[in-house]
C-alpha cells in the first residue's frame, strides 16, 4: 500500500504568467496520499490550495512536474469536485444535480435513479428532490453538492471549502455528515480548509501550506480515533496544542503576507 | 401568553391595514387609464383639445363596436396576429442560434459582432425596399420585416446571456465530463436563459412597434394596414381603433411572456 | 363664393417691384407644405426669381414624405399652403370641420407626356402589348380611395377589365414599385416622375401608354390654402398666387417655349432630390396650368367615386371645398397667359 | 530555482501563444465587414445581386466622398446629431425623472405604469400625425419624436433601477439618518444608475432608428431626410451613403455612451 | 450604574404576521446591558438576533414591551450598525463610505475629513482611502464597515455577524482590531454572532438564545483579564468547558429546529 499511494505528486510547480508579470503560485509540490485517506490543507488566503486542487482535477495545466492518481479496476471516473455553494446548477433541480455526473456518464437510468435516490436520503434531501435551489438554505445547497461528488463514484474527492460560507452549527452538522458518508465509502479525499478546528475534526493529516508561493511548510498527524465528535477534540489538551501549533504558524505566514 | 396574544393581535391590525392600502394602490392601476380616458372625453368634448384630430374615446369606441360586429376587426386581427408571431419566431429562433454560437465560440463572435452593430441602427423603414427586392411583396417580406427587428435585441441578449454564465458552472460541467452536446443543453442554454428572455422581450415590443411599417408594403389587411390607411383616408376614429389594439395587444404579449418566463426559468 | 367681409388691397401700379400690386407694409411669412416633387415647380421658381420678394412675403417649405401628413399641419394653421393629391382624406377632412380650400392646379397631365401614368416591367413588354393584356397581373398603385386609384379604374374601365381581372397592390411608396418590379413581384405600377424615367434609363420598367389615353382630364395635384390663409389674409393669399403664377409661367416657357430652360433646371435640381441636370432634359414634366385653372370636374368625379366606394365618412357641399376667387383674381391683375 | 526558471518559460510561452490567438481572433473583428463589403462588391459587379438596387461599396464611397466634398453630408450630418441629440436628452432627462418618482413613490408607479404599458407599444409612425398637431412643424416635432421613443425604455428602466436596489443599502441610509433629500442623491440615484443607463443605451439605439421616422415630417435636411427624400427619387447610392452614416453614429454613440458608463459607474 | 443600564429592554416581543400565519420571533426578551459593555448573542439560525438588532436599530417595530438606550450629554447619534459585507455602499470610495455617517449629520467639513482620517488610519485603509469597494478583499470590506460605525461616534453600537463571511484568520485579525478600537472608545457593543470562540474571545458576557420563538435562556460571564490572546482562550480548560456548553446547548437548539 504505502509502496503505491493513491495520489503522488511530485515536484508540481504551477506559475501564472501576465504581461511580463508571474506569480508562482505553487513551488516544488511534493505529496503522497493513501488510499482511503482523508487530507486537509491548511494555509494563507491565497497560498495556492485552490489551484493544487484545479490542477487535480483538471481544470488548470501544471508549468511543470507530475501527478498521478491510482486507478482501481471498477469503471469511475478520476474525481469530483465539491465546489463552494455556488457550484450547484440553478436551473436543474436537487435531484438532477445530483444525477448530474452519473447522467454524463450515460449510465443506464435505473441505476442513476437508485443511486441518486440513495444519496438524496443520505443527506436528508428526499423530501426537497423536486425543488430547485434557490428554495434550499445554504446548508442544503451543500448537502446537494456533497452527494452529487459522492453518487459520481469517483476515485478520489476534492473538496475546496465546502463549508466556507456556512456557520459554525450548521457546519458542524455537515461536517458530522460528511464523515459518515467518508467512512462508509472508505473514499480517498482532499478537503481545503481556513478552519483549524474542521481540519482537526475530520482529517487523518493536516498539510500545512507557505504564503506565496505556495510550499507544503508541516504536516500533522491526526491520530484521534475514529468516530470523533468536537467535545472530544475541544477537551483534548493534545488537539488544543495541536491547534495553537497551526495558528501560529498561520499567524505568521497570514502577517507576512500582509500589506 | 396573553401578552403574545395581545401582540399577534397588534400585528394582524397593522398587516390588515397594509393591506388595504396595497389594494388602494393596486387599484390605481385601473384608475389611472379611466381618469385618462375621462380627461380625454372632457377635453375633446369641451373644445379645448381638437375633436376633429382627438376623438372622444366615446366616439372611438362606438367605432370599435361597429367595426367588432362587421367583422372587420376580427379579419384585421387575424391576420396581423399571424404574421407578427411568424415575424417574431422567424427572428428569435435564428437570433438564439447564432446568439448561441456566438456567445459560445469566441471568432464566431469577433467575427459576426461587428456585421451586427453595423446592421442595429439602420431604421426598419429604410430597409423596406432592401426586403421588398428580396422578399417580394407577399406575406413573406411583411414577416421578414418583424423578424429583422426582433432578431438584433434577441442575438445580442442571448450573446450577453452565454457570456454572463458564471464560469464556476463551466468548471463543474468539466469536472463531470459534459460532452459538447450536454454542455450546450444542460448548462450553455439554460444559463443564457434569463438574460435571453429579456431579449425576446424587446424583441416581442419591437414586433409590434414594426407592423406599421410592414403592413405599409403590399398589403390590404391588418391592425397596421388598418392604421396607416385610416390616416390616410383622414378617418381617426379607425386610427384610433387600430392604435387601441396595438396597445391591447403589447400588453396580452407582455403577459404571456411573463408567464412564459415563469415556465421557462423556474428556478429564478 | 368666398366670404369678401375683408378689405383687399388689390391697387395695381407699374412703378411697384412686381410691375402690379403694392408690396406688403409689412413683410409676412408664407409656410408651404411640399413633398419634394416637380410638381412645387411653381413655388421653387417664383422663390429663386424672386416674384415671392416682390410682394414683401418670405416663404418657407417644410417637407412631408407625403401629402396626407399635411392635412393636420394645414388644418391647425402650421402651414399655409400645401400641395396635394386628391384623395378621400382631404373630402373627409373637410367633412370632419377641416376647412380647407382647392385652390388652383399643381399638375395635371400633358397630353402624351404624362407624367404620372403606368410603367410596365421590362421583361413583360412582349407580353403585354395592351391595357387589356394587364389581365391577371399584379398592378401596384400607391393610395386606395385617391387620384392614383382614380386612375388606376379609369384604366380598367378603358381597358375593358374588371376589377378583380388584375391583382391591385397597395404601395404607398413609389420607391418601392421600383424595387417591386425589379424583382418581379408586380407586372406593372402606376408611377411618377422622375422615377418613371430613371427606372426607364436603369433598364427596370418602360412607359406603358399614357394615362391621357385612358384620363385625357385627371386633376392629380392641387395647390390647397389653410382656412386662415385664405378667408383672413387675403392680402397675402392674393399676393403669393399672384407670385405663384408668375413662377408657373416661366416654368411653361421653359418646358413648353424653351425659354430660359437652363436656368429652370437649375432651380429644380435645387429644390427637388433629382440632381442631375441631363436627366431633367428627359423627364415628362408636370403640366402646370399657367393660370392656375383645375379640372373641377374631374375632381367631382372622384370625388363622386370615392363616395361610391364609401370612403367617406360624413357629408359636405363639394362647392364649398373648392375656391378659384383668389386665383382668378390674381390672374385678372398678372393678365392672361398666352 | 532553475526548476522555477523553466516553468516561468514554459507558461510565458504559453502566454504568448494564447496573446497571438486573442489578437487573431480580435482582428476577426476588421476583417468581417471588409469581407462584407468584398462580397457585396463582387456580387454587385459580377450582377449576382442587382447592382441597380446595391450598387457597389466603390460607388457608395466615390458619392460619399463626392457629398463630402460638397458640404452637402456636414450640412445634414450637423442638422441630424443636433435633433438627435436634443431629442435624446429631451426623452433621457424626464424619463430618468419620472422612473425615480415612480420607483420610488408605489402610489405614482401604480398611477403611471399602466399608461406607459399602454403608450409604449403604440409605433412612432402611427404617432406622427398627433405629434405634428400638438407640436407643429418646426424642430420641435422632430426633436419630440425621437424624444418620444427614447422615453420608455428609460423610464422603464430606471424603475426597474430603483426597484432592484438592495433593501440593506435602504437600511444603512435609514441607520445613518439620511434624510428624504441625501436618500436621493446618495443611494436612490447611483443604485439606480447602472441598469437605467442600460436603459438609456437602449434609448439611444431607439434614437436613431426614428431619425428618419422624424425627418419625414417637415424637414427639409438631416440624415433620415437624406435617405428618404433620395429613396423616393431613387437615388440609391446617395440612399446609401445615409445608411452608413446611420450605422457609423450607431458605432460612435455606442462607444461614447460606455465611455460615460464607465465615467458615471467607475465602482462597477 | 447597575441602576441606569446604557441599554435596557423590557418585556420585547416580536411577531411576524402574514396571511393568517404568526411567526413570533422574540418573546418577552427582557435585558439590561451597561455602559461600555461588550455583549454577544448567540443562538441557532432564525432564532430572532437579527430581529431583536434591528427593532433596536429602529429599522422595524417590535409588537409590545419597550427599550432604552440612555443618552449622554453629548450631541451624538443613538446607535450605528455594523452590516454584513453586502453593508457599504459600492458607489462611494472606502473614504466616503467612512464619512457617511458623518456627512448625514451635516457636521463641518474638516471634522468629517479629520475623524475619517483618524478611523481610515485606525483600520490601516488610510492607502485605500479613494478606491471603490468592489477592489477591497471581504476583510477589507468590513474594516470600512466597521470605521464607518466608530467614526459616527453612537451611543450604542450594533454588529450582526459582521465577520461571518472571512476565513478563520481574517476573521481572527479582524476581532483583535475590533477590540482594540473598542478599547479605546469604550462603546456599549452588542454583538451577534454564530461562532462560541468569537463570542468567548469578544464578549463580557454571552447571551443564549433559544430557537422559535426567541427567548434569552442563559448567560454566561466571560471573565478573562483583557487583553485577551486567542491562545489563552484556547489552552484555558476553563474556556473549554464554557465553549462546550455552550456548544451543547445550541446542539439541543439547533437539532431541536431541523426538520
Ligand atoms: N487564473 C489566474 N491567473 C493569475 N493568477 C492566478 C490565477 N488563479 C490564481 N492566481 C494566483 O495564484 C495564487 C494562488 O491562488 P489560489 O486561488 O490558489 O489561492 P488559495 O490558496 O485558494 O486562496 P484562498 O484561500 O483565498 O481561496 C494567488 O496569488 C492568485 O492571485
Ligand atoms: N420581515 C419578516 N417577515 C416575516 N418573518 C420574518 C421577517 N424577518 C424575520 N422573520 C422571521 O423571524 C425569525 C427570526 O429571524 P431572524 O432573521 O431575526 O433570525 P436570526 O437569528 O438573525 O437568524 P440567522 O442566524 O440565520 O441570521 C425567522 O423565523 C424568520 O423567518
Ligand atoms: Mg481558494
Ligand atoms: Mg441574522
Amino acid at each position: 500500500m504505502g509502496a503505491n499511494p493513491k495520489i503522488s505528486i511530485r515536484e508540481l510547480t504551477k506559475v501564472f504568467y501576465k504581461k511580463q508579470n508571474s506569480v508562482t503560485a505553487l513551488e516544488n509540490i511534493s505529496l503522497d496520499i493513501e488510499e482511503g485517506e482523508f487530507v486537509c490543507l491548511v494555509g494563507p488566503s491565497g497560498c495556492g490550495k485552490t489551484t493544487l486542487l484545479r490542477i487535480l482535477a483538471g481544470l488548470e495545466n501544471q508549468s511543470s512536474g507530475d501527478f498521478k492518481i491510482e486507478r482501481s479496476t471498477i469503471e469511475r471516473p478520476n474525481q469530483s469536485m465539491v465546489f463552494q455553494e455556488r457550484g450547484i446548477l440553478p436551473w436543474l433541480t436537487v435531484e438532477e444535480n445530483v444525477a448530474f455526473g452519473l447522467k454524463m456518464r450515460h449510465l443506464p437510468k435505473s441505476y442513476v435513479k437508485e443511486r441518486t435516490t440513495y444519496f438524496l436520503n443520505k443527506v436528508g434531501l428526499a423530501k426537497f428532490a423536486n425543488m430547485y435551489p434557490k428554495e434550499l438554505s445554504g446548508g442544503m445547497k451543500q448537502r446537494v453538492s456533497i452527494a452529487r461528488a459522492f453518487a459520481n463514484d469517483p476515485e478520489i474527492l476534492l473538496m475546496d471549502e465546502p463549508f466556507g460560507a456556512l456557520d459554525e452549527q450548521n457546519r458542524y452538522i455537515l461536517q458530522e455528515e460528511l464523515l459518515s458518508i467518508w467512512s462508509e465509502t472508505k473514499k480517498t479525499v482532499l478537503f481545503i480548509t481556513h478552519s483549524i478546528d474542521e481540519a482537526l475534526y475530520l482529517s487523518d493529516r493536516v498539510l500545512l501550506m507557505s504564503a506565496q508561493p505556495g510550499k507544503i511548510m508541516e504536516e500533522i498527524k491526526v491520530d484521534l480515533p475514529r468516530p470523533r465528535k468536537l467535545e472530544d477534540i475541544r477537551s483534548n489538551p493534545e488537539m488544543a496544542s495541536k491547534f495553537i501549533d497551526i495558528w501560529g504558524h498561520l499567524q505568521v505566514e497570514v502577517q507576512g503576507s500582509r500589506l | 401568553m396573553k401578552d403574545i396574544k395581545k401582540s399577534i393581535e397588534t400585528e394582524k391590525q397593522e398587516w390588515r391595514k397594509q393591506q388595504t392600502q396595497q389594494r388602494l394602490k393596486t387599484s390605481l392601476t385601473i384608475v389611472s387609464p379611466i381618469c385618462l380616458l375621462l380627461i380625454w372625453q372632457c377635453l375633446s368634448q369641451s373644445g379645448l383639445i381638437d375633436a376633429r384630430f382627438f376623438p372622444p374615446p366615446t366616439a372611438i369606441i362606438t367605432t370599435f363596436i361597429e367595426m367588432l360586429k362587421s367583422g372587420e376587426l376580427y379579419y384585421h386581427i387575424t391576420i396581423s396576429l399571424s404574421r407578427i408571431i411568424g415575424g417574431f419566431l422567424l427572428g428569435v429562433i435564428p437570433g438564439i442560434i447564432l446568439g448561441l454560437c456566438m456567445g459560445l465560440y469566441a471568432p464566431i463572435r469577433h467575427f459576426i459582432s461587428p456585421i451586427i452593430m453595423a446592421l442595429m441602427p439602420i431604421p426598419t423603414l429604410a430597409l423596406l425596399p432592401i426586403i421588398l427586392i428580396i422578399f417580394g411583396i407577399g406575406e413573406g417580406s411583411k414577416v421578414v420585416t418583424i423578424a429583422g427587428s426582433v432578431f438584433f435585441p434577441v442575438v445580442i441578449n442571448t450573446v450577453a446571456g452565454v457570456i454572463s454564465i458564471d464560469s464556476i458552472y463551466l468548471d463543474v460541467a468539466k469536472n463531470y465530463g459534459a460532452s459538447r452536446k450536454e454542455f450546450f443543453l444542460k448548462i450553455a442554454l439554460p444559463g443564457s436563459l434569463p438574460v435571453m428572455l429579456e431579449g425576446i422581450q424587446m424583441g416581442q415590443a419591437i414586433a409590434l412597434l414594426t407592423i406599421v411599417a410592414a403592413e405599409m408594403m403590399g398589403a390590404r389587411s391588418g391592425i397596421g394596414y388598418l392604421i396607416w390607411t385610416s390616416y390616410s383616408a383622414f378617418l381617426l376614429k379607425e386610427m384610433f381603433v387600430g392604435l387601441i389594439l396595438i396597445s391591447f395587444f403589447g400588453y396580452i404579449f407582455s403577459l404571456f411572456l411573463r408567464w412564459m418566463q415563469r415556465k421557462l426559468i423556474p428556478w429564478r | 363664393t368666398g366670404g369678401e367681409t375683408v378689405k383687399v388691397n388689390d391697387d395695381v401700379s407699374k412703378d411697384n417691384p412686381s410691375g402690379d400690386l403694392a408690396p406688403l407694409s409689412k413683410k409676412t411669412k408664407v409656410v408651404i407644405a411640399e413633398d419634394g416633387s416637380a410638381s412645387g415647380a411653381g413655388f421653387y421658381i417664383a422663390k429663386e426669381k424672386g416674384y415671392f420678394d416682390d410682394y414683401n412675403i418670405e416663404v418657407e417649405f417644410a417637407t412631408f414624405s407625403n401629402s396626407d401628413d399635411m392635412l393636420p399641419a394645414l388644418a391647425s394653421g402650421e402651414v399655409d399652403i400645401a400641395g396635394g393629391i386628391s384623395s378621400a382624406s382631404f373630402f373627409n377632412a373637410i367633412a370632419q370641420g377641416i376647412d380647407v380650400k382647392i385652390i388652383a392646379d399643381k399638375g395635371h397631365n400633358v397630353k402624351g407626356k404624362s407624367y404620372f401614368t403606368f410603367v410596365l416591367d421590362v421583361d413583360k413588354q412582349d407580353e403585354i402589348k395592351d391595357y387589356s393584356d394587364l389581365k391577371g397581373e399584379k398592378i401596384a398603385v400607391s393610395t386606395e380611395h385617391a387620384v392614383d386609384d382614380y386612375i388606376f379604374r379609369k384604366m380598367l374601365e378603358h381597358a375593358g377589365l374588371k376589377e378583380d381581372d388584375v391583382e391591385f397592390v397597395l404601395m404607398p411608396d413609389f420607391g418601392n414599385m421600383l424595387a417591386a418590379i425589379g424583382n418581379d413581384s408586380i407586372a406593372a405600377a402606376l408611377q411618377i416622375e422622375p422615377l418613371i424615367t430613371q427606372g426607364v434609363s436603369e433598364g427596370i420598367h418602360v412607359r406603358f401608354g399614357d394615362a391621357t389615353d385612358f384620363a385625357p382630364e385627371a386633376q392629380i395635384a392641387m395647390v390647397l390654402g389653410s382656412p386662415k390663409f385664405m378667408e383672413e389674409e387675403q392680402d397675402v393669399s392674393l399676393r403669393f398666387m399672384a407670385a405663384y403664377l408668375k413662377g408657373v409661367r416661366d416654368y411653361n416657357d421653359a418646358f413648353k417655349k424653351g425659354e430660359g430652360k437652363d436656368e429652370i433646371i437649375d432651380i429644380m435640381t435645387q429644390y427637388t432630390a433629382l440632381k442631375d441636370t441631363a436627366v431633367w432634359e428627359e423627364v415628362f414634366v408636370t403640366g402646370l396650368d399657367p393660370n392656375g385653372e383645375m379640372f373641377v370636374d374631374d375632381i367631382r368625379d372622384q370625388y363622386e367615386m370615392y363616395k361610391k366606394n364609401g370612403a367617406i365618412k360624413g357629408e359636405f357641399n363639394f362647392d364649398e371645398a373648392v375656391d378659384t376667387d383668389i386665383t382668378e383674381k390674381a390672374v385678372k391683375i398678372i393678365g392672361e397667359y398666352e
